[in-house]
């Protein structure tokens, strides 16, 4: 496969940026170490340890780095991409190791060494070799899984993978049919007439809520259904239900909006406050 | 005749629109701009659902996020873990996010220990920590938490936590919370813990902008409360502090109406974007631009 | 037979026991065991996710590819994250047992694993995500237009729910007394009845098609209908 | 509703041994677990049922659902022909390929960017048969960047086959389809760097997305180009839904790639869906109208009719 790139380009000069940034760092330290002096209490970080002091710094960088893109794509960038495909990737395995494959696994497996090594309060179960026996299967199909990565084995993950398929099929097909189906059946029936308690006389909100939020539910059902031409009445309902879908995907709209300019909003939060402290 | 300015506004660098949303949130988060929140139903609703749980009882906690979502979450997990500290509730902290584990110690070294000195681990909160499974975890924990977590976060025996000794499955607590950013997340928590026993326990979720919609139909009748998004965050902030106030260091649990200030300008820049972008295509196909 | 029949056995059995472990208390337990395995199997997948990483950066590093110095880049984070977290480099030893070893916490701020969470896994992962606010920015000016009844609808209804999610609503729409017959033209109002109604309306009809197809996915894959992760080499996922 | 559920957990797990299904080569296990912790019969002097009694509304949904589906695609099976109601963003493959080849600009495809596992990736790939046999009968390029190994392996055995259908055996170019990156952004970056080179006049998005479904969009718009799109990931539909001309949305998108891969079990099980969607839709007419009786007359009959119906569906 020949690489993508058609015609290589002049090796585009990243030396604006690198400038930019190193004066930009520069000029931060020289601003904090003025505030420092000035008058201690003042600097946040004057208290905290070294150690925290260049975690902020690094994280400072790091984030500067992700941001560069936005200007153009270059070698610092791809710098902090690569750093987190591999420390999260690491990150993952040690999780599970300790959570789930030291207690449930190991354990199990030589109680002996994991009580004098690993887990100093773990209590070997009442019969270790019922508790060997359970925990060999899922050791077994946890090697299969692993042949995966042999490059003839590969075949024999497929049955582990039909476990895992098998046990979420399982576990779906009850949830899916009791939280989405039935109990979302019965909050859809609700009454087309409502009356105000105290007053007895009609509750118009109530009543209008109960109308829209019934037909609403009918007419995009109406649009999910494939057996029947959008002609004649199933067409107006259809239409019906896309009015309601893009009223729908509006307000979604407006929510991930909101929800992405947040985390934009703590990016600054932390380089204006933490790292530079003028906030 | 040159083009009119809506027409080569249509072919700006997109990295000035990259700059406008920077400075519409770095200008007013410098100045410091704070608006009044009016509480909402929802988040009132929230609220009332975790008063209505009686002082004192056991209750779940599921930090279900990570640190990319730390930004619109952080609030609501300080909020709540504040709400139930001054309820005197017995927390138990869990998460089904690899990345969630540090997240929920910091909240109760900032805020629970911060503001309730008095807690004892053991005794009134306890950390179940991480399992990977995703859904699976819930199932199990909905039928046979021992077998799930077979120690502590701090590799003792359940046994042997005195918070933790009697508990069966998730119907042991009063109240479950999931601080959700996606799967796995609230809605494997309706699907697994609260569907199998609907009464058994008082179910609250906060969750991000992206995926408060495909919660939306489990409020209230299997979610009796639900915070949306930052805004939600604000809403709720304001009337835990209304009536539990923290001893010291109320800004931490003041996030969500700081970032609400920001989320006010860079909304209104959205709205001009969008009807900017608008006119500026039909400017251009007027002149018969292209397409 | 190995490589078909064998298979599916596995994945019908394993889905008719956790079905018949949620309706009788009998076979409870064994649903129990089967999650149980389930998760630990997760477990075991990270690793695989880990070693799949390590592969595909040491051939790349190892052929010389372009961007083969960013792959090494990978792999030494790879490297050092693994044995700060595996090896518990540098960790708080805890009070309790002092001198076993794996029994320290690894995570705390002041060990380097814990520092590298807090300050390079959780910087880049939140920036990242914070970047999608810059192009939800330019996909608003280039990208969404108002060209039929369906896009105004939708677009309209994304300028009142974010106005009405800041205090701007109340600003424009304050005026409106809350009793008067208009008193609904309030922004926190609209914004009330459209996400507690028509969006809950809408998500809840897509959310019954989405529930019976997955239903419908988990009834094709436990009878054997739909054998497509059997696809011919063998490794599907 | 809390204690209605029998405990009987200790007292099964002696048998649990010689019924672990999994793992059928451990017959040693289940002979040193039969003597396991002693078996506590569960302390309530009930009589333990075989079914759990709340349980049983959800038993005969499951069994009306599964039948409804299972017997649809036993009809599909015995050669019943089977109808899919018109979906718009499929009749306007033609005209987008059509525009491409007008302009003498080419078409991409681009499959999302989840792996063969993801059912919405699968959908994808199906959906490129018929857009490459139409590019193949307009002699227009079609270029097909993937994320994944094995996406790349499926795209080009459906695109050889579409040509091979259209007849122009000679035209299939396996260049055009290549494997980038596995790393989302990294891939998303090569790929909008190639659209804005290349300015397709035609772009399909069809497969599973997440956040660049906005830079997909959003250069395809500033190219000018057609753009139709299909995923049923629910956070990504309002984007595509805003910025493309055509968009299958969620379910839609699983009934096009039945409809085009022509598969009876496929073509089945849609049919299935929707006898179990007109089913819920009338248990929703049913409570809707208990509800509005029991509102109109709170004391009567309906009222207590009401209250069993919603009790029995878990509201």
């Amino acid at each position: 496969m020949n690489p993508t790139t058609p015609h290589a380009p002049k090796r585009p000069t990243y030396r604006l940026l690198w400038i930019s940034i190193a004066v930009l760092f520069a000029s931060v330290f020289a601003f904090r170490t003025a505030i420092a002096a000035q008058d201690p209490a003042a600097d946040p970080a004057s208290i905290r340890s070294s150690w925290e002091v260049l975690g902020v710094w690094v994280a400072a960088f790091l984030t500067l780095g992700i941001f560069s893109f936005l200007y153009k794509d270059n070698p610092l960038y791809k710098v902090c991409e690569s750093l987190f495909v591999g420390t999260s990737a690491a990150y993952y395995m040690v999780n599970a190791f300790w959570t789930s494959l030291v207690p449930k696994l190991i354990a199990p497996l030589a109680p002996g060494f994991t009580k004098a090594y690993l887990l100093p309060d773990f209590i070997p179960s009442g019969e270790p070799w019922a508790a060997l026996a359970l925990a060999l299967v899922p050791l077994a199909l946890g090697v299969l899984l692993l042949c995966r990565l042999l490059p003839k084995a590969g075949w024999i993950s497929v049955w582990t993978l039909a476990f895992i398929i098998g046990t979420t099929a399982g576990m779906r097909l009850t949830a899916s049919i009791e939280s989405d189906i039935m109990a979302q059946a019965a909050a859809a029936s609700q009454p087309l007439y409502a009356v105000d308690p105290q007053t007895h006389s009609i509750d118009w909100a109530t009543m209008l809520a109960g109308v829209v939020g019934v037909v609403g539910v009918l007419s995009v059902l109406t649009y999910f259904f494939f057996s029947v031409e959008h002609k004649g009445a199933v067409g107006a309902t259809a239409r019906l239900g896309i009015w309601f879908l893009m009223i729908t995907f509006g307000a979604s709209f407006g929510l991930t909006v909101m929800g992405r300019i947040t985390l934009l909003s703590q990016r600054f939060e932390f380089l204006f406050k933490d790292w530079l402290g003028i906030l | 005749m040159s083009e009119p300015l809506l027409v080569r506004l249509g072919r700006i660098d997109r990295r000035w629109i990259f700059l406008a949303m920077a400075l519409s949130i770095i200008v007013p988060m410098l100045l410091k701009v704070r608006f009044p929140e009016i509480p909402q139903p929802m988040a009132r609703a929230t609220f009332e659902a975790i008063e209505r749980v009686p002082e004192g009882s056991r209750v779940l906690i599921a930090f279900d996020y990570d640190p990319a979502s730390q930004g619109e979450l952080q609030p609501m997990a300080n909020a709540i873990v504040h709400h139930c500290a001054s309820r005197g509730h017995k927390m138990v902290f869990m998460t089904l996010w690899p990345f969630g584990g540090p997240l929920a110690e910091r909240t109760i070294d900032d805020i629970l220990l911060a503001y309730h000195p008095g807690y004892k681990y053991g005794i009134d909160y306890a950390e179940l920590g991480f399992q990977p499974g995703n859904e699976g975890v819930v199932k199990l924990m909905s039928t046979n938490i021992p077998k799930q977590f077979p120690t502590d976060k701090r590799g003792t025996p359940l046994a042997q936590v005195p918070l933790l000794a009697d508990l069966a499955d998730t119907t042991g607590f009063k109240l479950v919370v999931s601080i959700s950013a996606g799967y796995p997340g609230a809605k494997e928590w309706v699907q697994y813990a609260n569907g199998p026993a609907p009464e058994a326990f008082t179910f609250v979720s906060g969750t991000t902008g992206v995926q408060a919609a495909q919660l939306l139909p489990y409020y209230p009748a299997q979610m009796e409360g639900m915070l949306l998004a930052v805004k939600g965050a604000a809403e709720y902030e304001t009337i835990v502090e209304e009536k539990y106030p923290p001893p010291q260091h109320p800004e931490r649990i003041g996030d969500g109406r700081v970032r609400m200030g920001p989320q006010l300008v860079a909304h209104v820049l959205m709205i001009v974007l969008i009807v900017l972008g608008n006119l500026s295509m039909a400017a251009g196909r007027t002149r018969g631009g292209m397409r | 037979m190995l490589q078909r029949t064998i298979p599916i056995a596995i994945l019908s059995i394993s889905g008719i026991v956790l079905v018949l472990a949620y309706f009788s208390p009998f076979t409870q337990s064994w649903g129990e065991q089967a999650v149980d395995w389930f998760n630990i199997i997760a477990g075991i997948a990270y690793i695989l996710g880990g070693g799949n990483l390590l592969r595909v950066n040491l051939e790349k590093i190892s052929a010389q590819r372009p961007g083969w110095a960013y792959a090494a880049i990978t792999v030494a984070a790879f490297v050092a994250m693994l044995g700060f977290g595996l090896l518990k480099l540098g960790a708080v030893p805890s009070e309790k047992y002092p001198d076993v070893h794996f029994a320290g916490d690894y995570e705390s701020n002041s060990a380097p694993y814990g520092w590298m969470y807090w300050n390079v896994i959780s910087p880049l992962g939140a920036t990242m995500f914070a970047m999608l606010a810059f192009y939800v920015a330019s996909a608003a000016f280039r990208a969404f237009r108002a060209k039929n009844l369906e896009s105004v609808l939708l677009l309209g209804t994304a300028f009142i729910v974010l106005l009405s999610a800041t205090a701007a609503g109340a600003y424009l729409t304050g005026w409106i007394p809350a009793d008067s017959a208009v008193g609904f033209m309030r922004a926190e109002r609209l914004r009330t009845m459209i996400t507690e109604v028509v969006q809950t309306a809408g998500m809840r009809a897509i959310g019954i098609g989405i529930a019976i197809g997955v239903v419908a996915l988990s009834v094709r894959l436990i009878l054997g209908i739909d054998r497509s992760y059997l696809s011919k080499d063998g490794g599907a996922a | 509703m809390i204690d209605r559920r029998i405990q009987v957990r200790r007292g099964v797990e002696a048998v649990l041994a010689a019924g672990i299904p999994a793992a059928g080569i451990l017959a040693s296990a289940s002979a040193a677990f039969a003597q396991g912790d002693a078996a506590v019969a569960s302390a309530a002097a009930e009589k333990d049922a075989w079914i759990d009694p709340a349980r049983v509304p959800l038993l005969v949904a499951l069994i009306v659902a599964c039948g409804l589906i299972v017997a649809a695609i036993a009809l599909a099976r015995s050669g019943v022909p089977l109808k899919i109601r018109k979906l718009a963003a499929l009749d306007a493959v033609d005209e987008a390929v059509g525009r491409a080849t007008e302009m003498g600009r080419s078409v991409l495809f681009v499959p999302g960017i989840q792996d063969m596992n993801d059912v919405q990736t699968v959908a994808g790939i199906t959906v490129l048969g018929p857009v490459a046999k139409t590019a193949a009968e307009y002699d227009a390029r079609l270029e097909v960047p993937t994320s994944r190994s094995l996406v790349m392996v499926a795209a080009r055995e459906t695109v050889q086959a579409a040509h091979f259908a259209a007849g122009r055996p000679e035209t299939y170019n396996e260049g055009n389809i290549t494997y980038i990156t596995d790393e989302q952004f990294a891939y998303v970056s090569a790929v909008v760097g190639r659209m804005v080179r290349e300015k397709p006049a035609a772009c399909f998005y069809m497969g599973a997305f997440y956040a660049e479904s906005l830079l997909f969009a959003e250069n395809g718009n500033s190219i000018g180009a057609i753009q139709i799109a299909g995923t049923a990931e629910p956070s990504q539909l309002p984007f595509f839904v805003a910025a493309c001309d055509y968009t299958l949305i969620g379910e839609e998108f699983f009934a096009a790639s039945a409809y085009l891969s022509g598969e009876r079990d496929q073509l089945g099980s849609i049919k299935g869906q929707d006898f179990v969607k007109l089913a819920v839709a009338g248990v929703i007419l049913a409570g809707v109208a208990l509800a509005t009786v029991a509102a109109v007359a709170p004391d009567g009959g309906a009222a207590s009719l009401f209250r069993s119906f919603q009790s029995a569906l878990g509201g």
